[in-house]
């Protein structure tokens, strides 16, 4: 494969098009809404009514609007569809026919989509995931190969630092710091890992990616693996998604088929292979070092860190991990410059974030935003408010590691920073919308029901502090606590945060600790008055 | 407390070989092992592909895959328990997965179950005793844009409620509820 | 191998580079509390007990797995540090059945020694109460899960000394147990040499030769460290 | 000068730290000129009195009797103390808790149906035999307590230190050693 070979598959794809295409949403949300019945009835109805030279009916990825499925996109005439039933999907093609529609239409001109801005789903909604040459007809690969062609590792290094690119994990760590550790680390092997194990409940961002453009991600992997030297990828995916393992499968061999996978990548010195590896549900395999031993086949337990995987990860080779979304990100960064990339989003946080959007709003569904958008623009203008017109209570973000921040403070601007001084986090982007029946202390004894069934089980603060928490927080919200109980969780939530071995440990009491920061009333009007101890022992003889 | 005092040993590996030679599953089994070069770091992908051919993983199986991979068998096992995904007793005809991700939750996926556990009699990661459906419960499937959401039998289905789920069991509990009565 | 110094509690320390900051104390005579680390085998930083607190790191670092560094400024017994051991003794206590009056071990366990220390004098939070078992079917010990911590002494030294893979952690959580083989009784393992290593590493009454009763249980760890040393350097030190 | 009102109580344990208390020995008699006992299986007197300045409890709180006294004894006393692992832990008497939800019937079964050599029968007097509380619980889980004294039994020198710092004013500092369990 060469570049004259990469723009002909372009040229001949983009040739083959037709004057109209249905773009129908086949990612998980719509599939589960008969979204796939609705796409094989068109294809029928096309190929009935003699219209295959016109129309064209692809199965893209992720239309965004996931409450309203089955969505299709009608092209050029700009308009999406919602709700479209297998039986009423072949009024579509009268629309195309010039005719109309009782069908209904979601109104693009609402700033649940203009206040989008795309650059991990950029592709997502338009390719087909499932063909690689329809990834390659939007410009695809092609900053691999410009990478591998005209820029040293270094080079490509310098423009994810310059990018101001951050781990989409989370944490937020600096992807190009990352990139030049696991660079500079001696070694001969080297692995490059996507961390594909997104725990969060209430988070599919990692999967509509996958599902929607899984060659984005190959392809940041492959630049990366370019960049630091390595020749081994493995992607750890949740076994929970059936459809963005299948296509990943696919599109790894397709991309082997021609050679952009394998050895001597565009006739560079580039080999790089990359295997898959399904979790088998394990939320603390998210933890890069639990991500590793999970990997090698071993119970996914965390070890503490230093050593970090940068220098001795999997099988004691430095291994860089990174996240779907960051890894997907790579590819326009090359392809843009890395300051286009920090031209977007704020001092500290460059680029835009995906959010999987859910819970008490009215538009549920995948957005991304540039950094910096406030909470409060993405609930009330974009999600639209809560249902019903009850009022929102408070805005979950970072699942069982995160917090809740209050209404009265959605103002907020969206970046690690800000969330992290509010005590909650950015996280993977997972955001659940709480309206004025959500019990607060219940959220928080939801979580640390979470964070308990999922403890490994090697550190004794997350094994058992999480136990004691669960029980002290049910105690809490049957209404049988004590003051002395509510101490009691308080000391532990210190505790556990502190001295835990791994971040899901770590991070465990969050959601306690900022249900009680901002509605510390939910928690106390429950609780039962103490006998007071003693303070002091009594004088001799009274 | 329980007290199990000891029984005679027996040599489990060869009974298990000798078994497994009848049985194609294991043929396949073993096919998909040397794929992998019988590595073992492959034990996770192994057991995978022992659950969708045998439904859930037995000690026979185990022991194979432990003897296949020149693995202990108390590595085979604490990987297999340690993942949620793996089953190590059978499953029921019928699978109900409800998710319990915060979305699913804050729209009433307890309700659901609460629903679901008192109409089938069985809590969440049992089967029924006719063996017809097993409740189970995942952390999230990431439907979250569509929630509540079921799994029925591999199907997600959106916005759940308990009527929807309980009329979605109707047919697969037919027979079993006469042959409660009386119980 | 380079020398470097660095100080604990105040106190000037020098040692060699690549040990641990607990190798370094306890050269220099320095106690830090320690559960899952054991002389001979490699450590997991899994109890939490030897928590450090490190002058310019704002978490909280285990001595076992931490590496000296030039001029590291190291406390290992600060209020928030003892706090800390403290609820850690607690909640093991409470996680599973620990009655030491009745134990094999009484007087002679690791657990027990570190509560006191520490000052507990009661545990705040609910006992758990769990049922677990007791496993008498092998010929010369019986693992009793209800004084279990966890620490895994028992399956490092049976897979990296005697290197059977007799033992294992199973399941997960609060649901972990240590299991051998495919969780069958010990006394059918045939994995199992019977070297009892398991029994000299345990640090509770969990693991224990049969036949011992209140109190009679010593765990003779020193022997582990002799096979080590024996192995790995050639020399044998009685 | 007043004598200080000391009160023993005995829950659900086997009495070995009141045999332990007796092991006091000489101490006794200097504890009897500066303690008045109001209260204790070693002294007659039927209803726990008012006004009771330091209170040992010995055992768990098995039955309901164990949880009225406790409430009576934390309305009347100042300073109580748990006293010997079962107070402090549960110890053996909370290991029937170890059987479930059902512990209570099945220990009960145990003990005079299975292991009954003559005239099997779970004994049943209303009012009489207090029934037993589904889960056994040390003390402090049922009121608050000033002090723990643990051991099984705690030794007469370790219920010495706690009784002399007591009657001295002073809040007792076991410490080491002095809090083993067992």
């Amino acid at each position: 494969m060469d570049l004259n070979q990469l723009l002909a598959i372009k040229e001949k794809e983009l040739a083959s098009r037709r004057p109209y295409t249905l773009r129908c949403c086949t990612a998980a949300g719509c599939l589960s809404a008969g979204g796939d019945q609705v796409k094989k009835r068109l294809e029928q109805a096309v190929a009935e009514l003699g219209l295959s030279d016109q129309v064209e009916v692809r199965g893209v990825g992720c239309l965004r609007l996931c409450c309203q499925g089955p969505l299709v996109h009608v092209d050029p005439v700009n308009e999406l569809y919602q709700k479209v039933a297998p039986e009423t999907a072949r009024q579509l093609l009268e629309r195309i026919r010039g005719g109309t529609v009782s069908l209904e239409t979601a109104d693009l001109h609402h700033p649940f989509f203009t206040k989008q801005l795309s650059i991990v789903l950029a592709n997502s909604g338009v390719v087909d995931p499932e063909r690689i040459e329809s990834y390659i007809a939007a410009d695809g690969y092609r900053a691999l190969h410009d990478a591998l062609l005209e820029m040293e590792p270094r080079d490509v290094i310098q423009a994810i630092a310059t990018s101001g690119l951050r781990g989409r994990g989370g944490a937020g760590f600096p992807t190009g710091l990352k990139w030049s550790t696991v660079a500079k680390s001696p070694g001969t092997r080297k692995y490059v890992v996507c961390n594909a194990d997104e725990g969060d409940p209430g988070a599919f961002m990692d999967r509509s990616v996958l599902e929607s453009d899984p060659h984005s991600v190959l392809e940041g992997m492959a630049i990366a693996a370019y960049a630091v030297g390595a020749d081994q990828g493995y992607i750890y995916v949740r076994a929970e998604y059936p459809l963005a393992i299948r296509r990943l499968r696919l599109a790894i061999e397709q991309a082997r088929r021609l050679g952009i996978l394998g050895s001597g990548i565009f006739g560079s010195p580039l080999n790089f292979n990359v295997e898959l590896r399904i979790g088998a549900g394990a939320f603390v395999c998210g933890e890069e070092t639990a991500l590793m031993a999970s990997i090698e086949g071993r119970r996914g337990t965390p070890r503490p860190r230093p050593p970090f995987p940068a220098e001795s990860g999997l099988w004691g080779c430095p291994t860089l991990i990174n996240n779907v979304e960051t890894f997907a990100n790579v590819p326009a960064i090359i392809r843009n410059g890395a300051e286009w990339f920090a031209s977007i989003g704020t001092e500290k946080s460059k680029g835009t974030k995906v959010f999987a959007l859910a819970g008490k709003v009215k538009n549920t569904g995948l957005i991304e935003v540039p950094m910096g958008t406030t909470l409060r623009t993405i609930v009330e203008e974009m999600g639209g408010g809560a249902p019903g017109g009850a009022r929102i209570k408070a805005v979950q973000t970072g699942g069982p590691s995160g917090g809740c921040v209050p209404a009265e403070l959605m103002d907020v601007e969206v970046d690690y920073e800000s969330l992290t001084r509010l005590g909650s986090i950015m996280g993977s982007g997972g955001m659940i919308v709480m309206d004025e029946t959500t019990d607060m202390v219940d959220v928080a004894r939801f979580f640390m029901e979470f964070c308990k069934d999922e403890s490994c089980g090697k550190c004794i603060p997350c094994r058992a502090g999480t136990v004691q928490m669960h029980g002290l927080l049910t105690r809490i919200l049957e209404g049988k606590g004590t003051t002395r109980d509510l101490a009691l969780l308080e000391e532990l939530c210190d505790m556990v945060k502190h001295t835990s071995l791994c971040g899901l440990g770590q991070t465990a009491p969050n959601p306690v600790l900022s249900t009680l920061r901002f509605f510390r009333q939910e928690y106390e009007r429950r609780l039962k008055p103490d006998r007071p101890v003693h303070p002091v022992a009594l004088a001799a003889g009274r | 407390m329980i007290v199990t005092l000891a029984k005679p040993k027996q040599k489990r590996v060869q009974e298990v070989l000798s078994r497994a030679a009848g049985d194609k599953r294991y043929k396949i089994l073993d096919a998909h092992m040397k794929k992998h070069q019988h590595r073992q770091d492959a034990l996770i992908e192994i057991l995978h592909k022992g659950q969708e051919l045998f439904g859930y993983l037995d000690d026979d199986l185990l022991l194979f895959v432990a003897q296949r991979l020149r693995l202990p068998p108390s590595r085979v096992y604490g990987v297999a328990t340690f993942y949620h995904f793996f089953q190590l007793k059978p499953k029921g005809k019928h699978t109900c997965v409800v998710c319990m991700g915060t979305a699913c939750y804050v729209k009433g996926a307890d309700k659901i179950l609460v629903a679901l556990e008192g109409a089938l009699g069985v809590k969440a990661g049992q089967t029924t005793p006719d063996g017809q459906v097993s409740v189970l419960t995942a952390r999230c499937i990431g439907a979250c844009g569509i929630a509540p959401a079921v799994v029925y039998d591999g199907t997600v289905a959106p916005r759940q409620t308990p009527e929807d789920v309980l009329a979605t069991l109707q047919p697969w509990l037919s027979h079993g509820s006469e042959s409660t009565v009386g119980d | 191998m380079a020398a470097v110094t660095l100080t604990i509690n105040g106190k000037p320390v020098s040692a060699p580079a690549g040990a641990t900051v607990l190798e370094a104390a306890q050269d220099a005579g320095i106690r830090i509390p320690t559960l899952c680390h054991l002389e001979g085998v490699y450590d997991v930083g899994a109890c939490r007990l030897c928590l450090l607190e490190v002058a310019g790191s704002n978490k909280l670092l285990p001595a076992c797995t931490t590496k000296v560094a030039e001029g590291m400024e190291v406390w290992t017994d600060t209020e928030r540090l003892r706090k800390y051991r403290r609820m850690t003794l607690e909640l093991l206590f409470a996680e599973r059945n620990h009655v030491c009056s009745v134990c094999v071990s009484n007087g002679n366990c690791e657990l027990q020694t570190l509560a006191y220390e520490a000052g507990m004098d009661h545990v705040r939070y609910p006992y758990q109460h769990p049922q677990l078992e007791i496993d008498q079917t092998h010929p010369l010990f019986g693992m009793d899960h209800n004084r279990c911590i966890l620490c895994t002494r028992c399956v490092r030294v049976c897979w990296h000394i005697e290197g059977a893979g007799t033992k294992n952690v199973a399941g997960r959580g609060a649901e972990c147990r240590i299991i051998t083989d495919l969780n069958q009784p010990w006394g059918e393992s045939e994995t199992c040499t019977n070297c009892g290593k398991c029994v000299m590493a345990c640090p509770t009454g969990a693991l224990y030769y049969k036949g011992v009763s209140n109190g009679e249980m010593r765990h003779d760890r020193h022997k582990l460290e002799f096979i080590v040393t024996a192995r790995e350097e050639k020399q044998w030190i009685a | 000068m007043d004598r200080l009102k000391l009160a023993t109580v005995w829950l659900g344990g086997c009495s070995g730290c009141h045999m332990s208390f007796l092991d006091l020995d000489e101490f006794l008699v200097e504890l009897a000129q500066r303690v008045e006992v109001v209260y204790s299986p070693l002294v007659d007197r039927k209803e726990y009195p008012e006004g009771v300045d330091v209170c040992l409890i010995e055992g768990a709180v098995a039955n309901t009797d164990h949880v009225e006294l406790l409430e009576r004894i934390r309305r009347c006393t100042r300073v109580m103390v748990s006293f010997g692992d079962c107070a402090v832990t549960g110890n053996v008497t909370a290991m029937r808790n170890q059987l479930g939800p059902r512990n209570a019937e099945l220990a009960l079964k145990r003990a005079y149906v299975e292991c009954a050599q003559e005239h099997p029968g779970i004994p049943h007097a209303e009012g009489i035999v207090p029934p037993l509380l589904s889960r056994v619980m040390p003390v402090h889980e049922v009121v608050p307590v000033e002090h723990y004294l643990p051991g099984c039994p705690p030794p007469a020198d370790r219920i010495r230190a706690v009784l002399t710092a007591l009657l001295e004013g002073r809040a007792p500092a076991l410490e080491g050693a002095q809090l083993k369990f067992g």
